[in-house]
């Protein structure tokens, strides 16, 4: 885990051009401009201050986490970034261009894709219709040539899309439920829907708000892995915020920590842990799975 | 399966024989009429004891709580064979608001807060079974356990997802129940807090004498509490013991635990291959 | 509802999962519903043909609010301003610019489309119960819009209509109009079932189900709150046109609030949210009457009557039995007629297994 | 063989307080004319009732299943079913006596050559029509003002729902109010529920209107009128012809005093009158004690229900075949037609195949009430003279040509 | 301009727009306990008015006894009521419950009927002296009673939700009924409660009206004619429903007075709160007093 600690070294490893990953290729080349930047980012509600002057920056291809204790405004640095929130002051730029003011709805269009802290799933559609609402601003029929069907393409269309959901669903691996109703389903796997909901945008970049929550080992395993091929095969950006210090340790690039609305530390996960502010703020001190950090783990 | 549970250092404090004070015996569970989720799942919870339940996503733990606490009717589901025993008397087919009256409260899945009330009228409710004189002192042992909460004088609905944990929680301590049962509490929170959860849960269980039933995903966290715990696949018990003999094996420590002994597997380089379980 | 596909059928494309009709012998039942309705003015009198009409043409509007509030989750009581407005802009129409029958009725689905487009508008920002009776506003509004506008609807005299006439082809009678009905029933369901297996049918329901994460799919809320009122009325106001050419005669005073939350009885009753069920929502509201009133009839004179003393009370008690009908029914069924339907065929696919 | 005739009636809707006594007049009626006349040359008339509860497209749909019995006429009801059934009565030659007395269907041939007023051949009314008896209450309001001495230009407004019923004399009040010399006051609109119109009262005295027509039903009638009491109004109300009448004026009380409003009888219950013995009977069939009170729509459902009996007696006579067409003709074949032994009761009516006014003279009658009228029946309260009718006058209009089908 | 008219039209919207409010709300009642809006709210008035009416006039009951009898009957009314029909639909989805209402609506409308028949009747004299000048406008006697009623169950009412922890279990009821019998709060006795409440309320309004108007099945209308009341209030707010009742009161009258004296197009009076109503939801989604959803992720 050391070795490969340094996030420009690790950085989308084997761009795979037979991947169904549009961007791919993207990240390659001279190190570019960062996907995403927030720029002196505040924000108030009434009195609270959900976020203070938070500034950062991600890189193309990198796996980033956000961390910090309950409260300390990382879902609301999310929600600005996908336009649930709009920051009191300062600006959010995405691929160079600046989103601040842009309406949530075109921010899927610009690839940006998310999932949700406390689920969002639509409830009554089935898995595979919560996925193709993924691909939303992908398609093009309309209501009007979508009501005669066969007629004008629309039919042709859901079927090319359909396949390209099918895929999605293979890799997240959640073929049996497909037809099962969203809402039925156990806490995990509707995470993992949820997952797939956001990949079937064709995201650039990705916002996990806490992907793990609520899964026990094996599937934290298993998402984890599902992590890491969508940043390396898919070639996504991913922006994750976790609670769980050793899938933030070993899966991300770089780290960022909030606490009470500001930024306190960010860097490589090693560099982020050894802060002691970090350690004192966030993990409480002798905590048993630094231990376990420290730890060269098994590969 | 339900062999009376051998004591565990870890809950010092109930040495004594613990009668059960929960038991499930061998209960089927249906939703919508047709769905089979709980086959024949059977466990016991002694009094005073923590009592651990883990199990994979949808192997059906939130199901087995909400038919002890009657809420699974909530959810067009139904307990179509077995039976439930609290102090001896059968609560299956009880109504759920009748079964927290007996001294049965769940911290649910996914916190449940009342969003458009503010915290404090959140904890009041919590108390809305009893009619003592001292609710409002026990409301500040809630603030005292999660200070964070006393200064969130907003509606309940805006507050972070671990600050709702921590009001979730409150809430069922403000209940006074004789056995807590908790869908994964420390869902969602740091792990600082996620700590003093625990630290909670085990005082409440010392200081107070609540018997818990705790359903967690963070295994190795629960095992510590826990005195005995049940490990749960597709609607059964496929496992049970002591915490310590789970912690020790070697199946809960691969799909559990994470890593054998001291050493912890990276999340980075996963095998792609799985190693069956053994109790399947 | 995976479960209910019976086991043994394997679909080889994606193109035949994606069907309306899961197997073979739905969608021979339907052609064979169908052939059996075009066949019904040989065996029905006039009475039992005017009940198909009826039912077919609530069934259409019902469809409309279906869309509204099973996919989109937005209460409307106003569908029956809206049914009347399809009803007056398909008569003015014809008499004012002797456009032909047969246009009308889609020409007048347009003009509601639009109204329906101005009343959906504050749905962009309102929400549940609120919207629910700010359509109520849009109700009284337009009932007073056509108590008053003498030009468009004939004022509170109301307006007759030109039977319906395609190439020389006259329909003024049930035994001919039902098949013009037949046919905008077989255009407008599918059309509503083919809609909700696209995207924009999807979005209605993401929206209904979850606006913030709808959002955050690219969905436009705005749109597609105002956009599913301008298809419900776009049904209603074909469903009105067609009601108008029915009854040769439109005037306002069909058009109230009753209608309305008849319209949303019909819904419900049918199943929220299933597009067969508007069709079967809409014929229990107009067959309960009748059949209650046969009740009635066969009561009248009879031994019951008579220890009771039942006399004109006995209109009375058919009110209350309807009122009692649709309580009992939601107490019975509370995911309506589809939910039922739906067990029957799965009872019959597993026959005699089903035990 | 029974010949099936069909009575669409409103016993549980929005009309029903005044569908009530009519319907059952008719119902009684027919019983009585089967039982004591032996039916229509010996064959009994099986007559079909249904109380469509105000709502015209059940009466649609009841008009449909009856065509699969051949009925060859209908008592019907309100103006906005009467209006819808229009074209399938003429359709199907089914003559139609309805209690909506709109001057639209009057037009018999449709040669007025008014916007939206078409042909109603098969459409008859016992009664004038609402215009008409609009008519002849301002000629006798002109009168009134006169003899009262009142000064100036007395002001008339009309008052009533903005729905077909009360309006649909409106216009034709206000040209001939206009015509007579009255100041016309903008209308004033209430609803046809009952309500609080306070609000309506403080206008029409701050108006300073004189007469005031009230257009609805007596449930909304009776608001306004009770409002107008407490508020102090001093006008001169005329009701409309379903507007007014004993159940009324037991609801409104004293504030029902004085108000003036057209009766289509020749007589009211408890007056004497040739006629009167075989209304009584009628009256025994529903009410074998004989000692229920009959409200003035009972005696206009008795008069409806007759013509349609003796048309179809005319229809009948000499062998003839009761079809819907003849029963029409019987209706033209009698001048100041009263039906057989209800002189004095029913009041003459003339049709002609391009004219349906039947009636064109209109008596007006005042309701007076004296003291408290909530406790007791109409029935006591009639007895005891707490309430009264009072005849005023009978106005005799002009067959003019240009008020034909208005 | 005539100020007088003015003056008297806005004091009568005050006291019209005081007794809708009212009905408002034992509206906002039911819908604080369990979302539904109740299409059968109107009937509840027309039952009380008929019941005190019936026990008025058949049993010579004098008027306090008879009210308060009225009340009583209306209590178990509403708990039946919530047994028979309204247990059975709990957890089902809210627009079936609102479905139930309306056939709540049509069965009483004709139970009434059936019972009491057709006619209007007239509400014996109830106060000695019944009507008295309030600023030279003569005004119902009963129609302060009904000011001074609901003042009192105003007050009442913000007490029970804001302090009182069956309020709290309403409120969370509404919310959400598996989280509410989570807690220990049995569901259907909150809706019970409501219902009774609710239906003893609105019964208060249906004797007011009835005596000023007589007993007639048309008096359910008032059911509908509040529903603007309820949601410019915003449909939670029990302070909002009074207002609302009174901002729709007094836009009746100052809509007729516009008319009357402008523009005699004759219908404002009756379809002026709606365009209001309109206009305001688009200003104040929530109504003026709602509490807006939590829209957080
Ligand atoms: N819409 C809102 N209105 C008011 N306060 C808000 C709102 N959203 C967030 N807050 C407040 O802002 C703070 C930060 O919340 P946020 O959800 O971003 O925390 P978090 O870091 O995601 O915490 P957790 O790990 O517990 O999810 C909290 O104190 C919360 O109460
Ligand atoms: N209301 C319901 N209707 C139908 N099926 C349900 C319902 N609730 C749960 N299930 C099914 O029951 C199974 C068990 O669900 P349960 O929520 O008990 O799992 P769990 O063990 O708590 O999982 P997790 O760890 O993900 O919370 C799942 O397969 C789920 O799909
Ligand atoms: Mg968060
Ligand atoms: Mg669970």
């Amino acid at each position: 885990m050391a070795a490969d600690a340094s996030p420009t070294a690790v950085a989308p490893a084997r761009p795979d051009p037979t991947g169904p990953g549009r961007h791919a290729g993207e990240a390659q080349g001279p190190p570019a401009a960062p996907i995403l930047a927030a720029e002196h980012v505040t924000l108030r509600f009434g009195g609270v201050r959900a976020l203070t002057d938070v500034s950062f920056e991600v890189r193309r291809g990198e796996v980033f986490s956000i961390i910090g204790p309950n409260g300390a405004g990382k879902t609301s640095m999310v929600n600005c970034i996908s336009g649930r929130y709009r920051p009191t002051e300062g600006a959010i730029r995405f691929d160079g261009k600046d989103i601040t003011r842009l309406p949530t709805r075109k921010r899927a269009g610009i690839g940006i894709g998310r999932t949700f802290q406390n689920l969002a799933l639509f409830g009554h559609m089935t898995v595979l219709d919560n996925i193709m609402v993924g691909r939303h601003h992908l398609l093009r029929h309309g209501f009007w040539t979508g009501m005669p069907y066969w007629l004008l393409g629309a039919q042709r269309e859901e079927i090319a899309h359909r396949r390209e959901v099918e895929e999605i669903i293979d890799f997240l691996e959640i073929q049996h439920v497909r037809k099962a109703t969203a809402g039925t389903l156990s806490y995990g796997l509707r995470k993992r829907v949820e997952l797939a909901r956001a990949v079937a945008l064709k995201p650039k970049l990705i916002l996990l708000d806490e992907p793990m929550a609520g899964m026990n080992l094996e599937e934290k395993e298993d998402m984890a892995r599902f992590i890491l091929d969508l940043n390396e095969e898919w070639g996504m950006t991913v922006l994750m915020i976790e609670h769980d210090m050793g899938v933030v340790m070993d899966i991300s690039h770089r780290v960022m920590v909030l606490d009470f609305g500001r930024k306190i530390a960010e860097g490589t996960p090693e560099a982020v842990l050894a802060d002691p502010h970090v350690r004192r703020a966030y993990l409480g001190e002798a905590d048993e799975v630094v231990h376990d950090v420290d730890e060269p783990a098994v590969a | 399966m339900s062999a009376a549970p051998e004591t565990h250092p870890a809950t010092a404090a109930a040495v004594a024989p613990a009668s059960p004070l929960l038991e499930v015996n061998n209960i089927e569970v249906v939703y919508n009429d047709v769905i089979l989720v709980l086959r024949g799942l059977s466990l016991s919870v002694p009094q005073g004891r923590i009592v651990a339940l883990l199990g994979a996503n949808g192997a059906g733990k939130s199901t087995t709580l909400k038919a002890i606490s009657g809420l699974l009717r909530t959810e067009e589901g139904e307990v179509t064979r077995g039976e439930i025993r609290f102090a001896g008397e059968r609560i299956d087919g009880t109504e759920a608001h009748a079964i927290v009256r007996r001294g049965i409260f769940q911290v649910m899945e996914g916190r449940r807060i009342i969003a458009d009330m503010t915290c404090l009228e959140n904890l009041r409710l919590g108390a809305f079974t009893r009619s003592d004189r001292e609710v409002k002192r026990d409301i500040d042992m809630v603030y005292g356990y999660f200070p964070r909460l006393k200064e969130r004088t907003g509606l309940a609905g805006y507050l972070s997802g671990g600050e709702q944990q921590m009001l979730a929680i409150g809430r069922a301590l403000m209940a006074r129940p004789k056995l807590i049962l908790m869908d994964e509490p420390s869902m969602g929170l740091s792990p600082l807090l996620v700590k003093e959860v625990f630290g909670i849960i085990r005082k409440l269980n010392e200081d107070l004498g609540i018997t818990i039933l705790l359903v967690e995903q963070n295994a190795r966290m629960a095992l510590s509490v826990a005195s005995y715990g049940y490990v749960m696949e597709q609607g059964k018990v496929v496992l049970d013991g002591t915490a310590a003999a789970l912690a020790d094996n070697e199946d809960v420590k691969e799909f559990y635990l994470g890593g054998h002994g001291a050493e912890r597997k990276s999340f980075k380089n996963l095998k792609s291959y799985k190693r069956r379980k053994r109790w399947l | 509802m995976a479960s209910m596909i019976p086991a043994g059928v394997y679909r080889t494309s994606y193109r035949e999962d994606m069907t309306i009709l899961a197997t073979r012998n739905s969608r021979l039942a339907l052609w064979l519903g169908i052939l059996l309705v075009c066949a019904t003015p040989l065996v029905f009198g006039r009475y039992e043909l005017g009940l198909l009409v009826n039912i077919g043409i609530m069934g259409i509007a019902a469809l409309g609010l279906n869309i509204l509030v099973g996919f989109t989750g937005q209460i409307s009581i106003g569908h029956a301003a809206f049914f009347g407005f399809g009803a007056f802009a398909s008569a003015w129409l014809h008499e004012r610019y002797h456009v032909p029958v047969a246009l009308c009725i889609p020409l007048a689905g347009l003009m509601t489309a639009l109204v329906g487009l101005v009343f959906g508008a504050p749905a962009a920002r309102l929400k549940g119960l609120y919207l629910a009776i700010a359509t109520l506003a849009a109700q009284f509004i337009l009932e007073d819009f056509f108590a008053r506008a003498q030009w468009f609807t004939g004022g509170v005299a109301g307006r007759i209509t030109e039977p319906f006439e395609i190439l020389g082809w006259r329909a003024d009678r049930e035994e001919t109009y039902l098949y013009v009905v037949l046919a905008w029933v077989i255009i407008m369901f599918v059309g509503a079932s083919n809609l909700m297996r696209t995207r924009d049918g999807r979005a209605l329901v993401a929206v209904r189900d979850h606006y913030l994460s709808a959002e955050v799919m690219g969905i436009n809320l705005a749109y597609y709150r105002t956009l599913s009122f301008g298809i419900a009325s776009l049904y209603a106001g074909i469903a009105g046109a067609l009601y108008a050419h029915y009854l040769l005669f439109v005037s306002v005073e069909a058009f109230n609030i009753l209608l309305s939350i008849q319209f949303l009885g019909m819904v419900i009753i049918g199943g929220l949210g299933s597009v067969a069920g508007s069709l079967m929502g809409a014929a229990f509201m107009v067959l309960l009457p009748e059949a209650v009133q046969a009740l009635a009839d066969a009561l009248a004179g009879g031994a019951v009557d008579r220890a009771l003393r039942l006399g004109n009370s006995i209109s009375f008690l058919r009110e209350m039995a309807i009122g009692a009908a649709i309580i009992l029914f939601l107490i019975f069924e509370p995911d309506g007629l589809a939910r039922r339907w739906r067990l029957i065929k799965a009872y019959w696919k597993l026959y005699p297994y089903s035990h | 063989q029974p010949i099936p005739v069909g009575h669409i009636m409103d016993l549980s809707g929005a009309t029903s307080d005044v569908g009530t006594p009519f319907a059952q007049g008719v119902n009684d009626t027919w019983a009585w004319f089967n039982r004591t006349r032996n039916g229509v040359s010996g064959r009994q008339a099986d007559v079909k009732a249904f109380d469509y509860g105000y709502q015209a497209p059940r009466a649609v749909s009841q008009y449909q299943a009856w065509s699969r019995d051949r009925i060859v006429a209908i008592n019907g009801w309100g103006t906005a079913d009467t209006e819808a059934l229009v074209r399938f009565v003429t359709r199907d030659k089914i003559p139609y006596v309805s209690g909506s007395y709109s001057a639209a269907l009057t037009d018999a041939g449709g040669k007025s050559g008014r916007q939206g007023v078409e042909a109603s051949p098969f459409n008859f009314f016992y009664g004038p029509s609402y215009s008409d008896a609009l008519r002849a209450m301002l000629i006798w309001a002109a009168e009134d003002w006169k003899a009262k001495g009142g000064q100036g230009r007395p002001k008339y407004v009309h008052m009533g729902a903005n729905h077909p019923y009360p309006n649909s004399p409106k216009a034709a009040g206000e040209a001939l109010a206009a015509e007579l010399g009255f100041e016309v006051l903008p209308a004033i609109v209430f609803a046809l529920t009952p309500g609080d119109y306070t609000s309506q009262c403080l206008t029409l005295r701050s108006q300073g209107a004189n007469y005031a027509y009230l257009g609805n039903t007596a449930g909304s009638n009776i608001s306004v009128l009770r409002a107008c009491q407490t508020a102090g109004v001093n006008v001169q109300f005329m009701g409309n012809v379903w507007g007014m009448d004993e159940n009324a004026m037991k609801a409104a009380g004293a504030a029902a005093n004085g108000v003036v409003f057209p009766v289509r009888t020749a007589a009211v219950w408890g007056q004497q009158a040739p006629g009167m013995v075989q209304v009584q009977a009628i009256s025994r069939v529903s009410d074998q004690a004989g000692n229920a009170y009959r409200p003035v729509h009972y005696l206009a459902g008795i008069c409806s229900a007759m013509l349609v009996a003796e048309a179809m007696e005319t229809a009948a006579a000499n062998g003839g075949q009761v079809t819907g067409e003849r029963i029409r003709d019987g209706f033209y074949a009698r001048k100041d037609w009263v039906p057989r032994g209800f002189e004095g009761v029913c009041a003459p009516s003339n049709f002609s195949p391009t004219d349906h006014r039947g009636q064109l003279a209109v008596s007006i009658y005042r309701a007076r009430v004296s003291g408290d009228t909530s406790q007791g029946s109409v029935a006591e309260l009639m007895q005891a003279g707490t309430m009264r009718l009072e005849a005023v006058k009978t106005v005799t209009l002009d067959r003019r040509a240009d008020w034909l089908g208005w | 301009m005539d100020w007088s008219l003015l003056l008297q039209l806005t004091l009568n919207g005050l006291i019209v727009g005081a007794l809708y409010g009212v009905v408002a709300m034992s509206f906002v009642l039911i819908y604080k306990a369990s979302q539904v809006v109740n299409f059968a709210q109107g009937e509840f008035l027309l039952v009380g008015a008929w019941v005190c009416w019936w026990m008025l006039t058949d049993w010579q009951l004098p008027f306090w006894a008879g009210f308060l009898f009225t009340l009583a009957f209306m209590t178990v009314f509403g708990i039946v009521l919530q047994v028979v029909v309204l247990r059975p639909l709990i957890g089902e989805p809210v627009i079936s419950v609102i479905m139930a209402t309306i056939g709540l609506g049509i069965f009483f409308q004709a139970l009434m009927k059936w019972i009491f028949g057709v006619f209007a009747k007239p509400f014996p004299p109830i106060f000695a002296v019944d009507q008295v000048s309030v600023l030279g406008l003569q005004v119902q006697t009963v129609y302060l009673m009904s000011l001074g009623i609901s003042v009192l169950i105003m007050a009442g009412f913000a007490w029970f939700f804001t302090a009182s922890k069956h309020g709290l279990a309403m409120r969370a009821t509404a919310f959400d009924q598996q989280v509410a019998q989570s807690l220990g709060v049995s569901v259907p006795k909150v809706f019970a409660m409501s219902w009774a409440i609710s239906a003893v309320v609105s019964s208060v309004a249906g004797v007011v009206v009835g005596v000023v108007n007589g007993v007639s099945s048309a008096l359910s209308f008032y059911g509908i004619k509040v529903f603007p009341a309820v949601i410019l209030g915003g449909l939670d707010s029990v302070v909002g429903a009074v207002l609302g009742g009174l901002i729709v009161g007094l836009l009746e009258n100052w809509a007729q007075y516009l008319d009357a004296q402008w523009l005699n197009w004759g219908n404002m009076y009756t379809i002026a709160p709606f365009y209001a109503l309109i206009l305001i939801l688009l200003v104040k989604p929530y109504g003026l007093f709602g509490t807006r959803n939590i829209e957080r992720v």
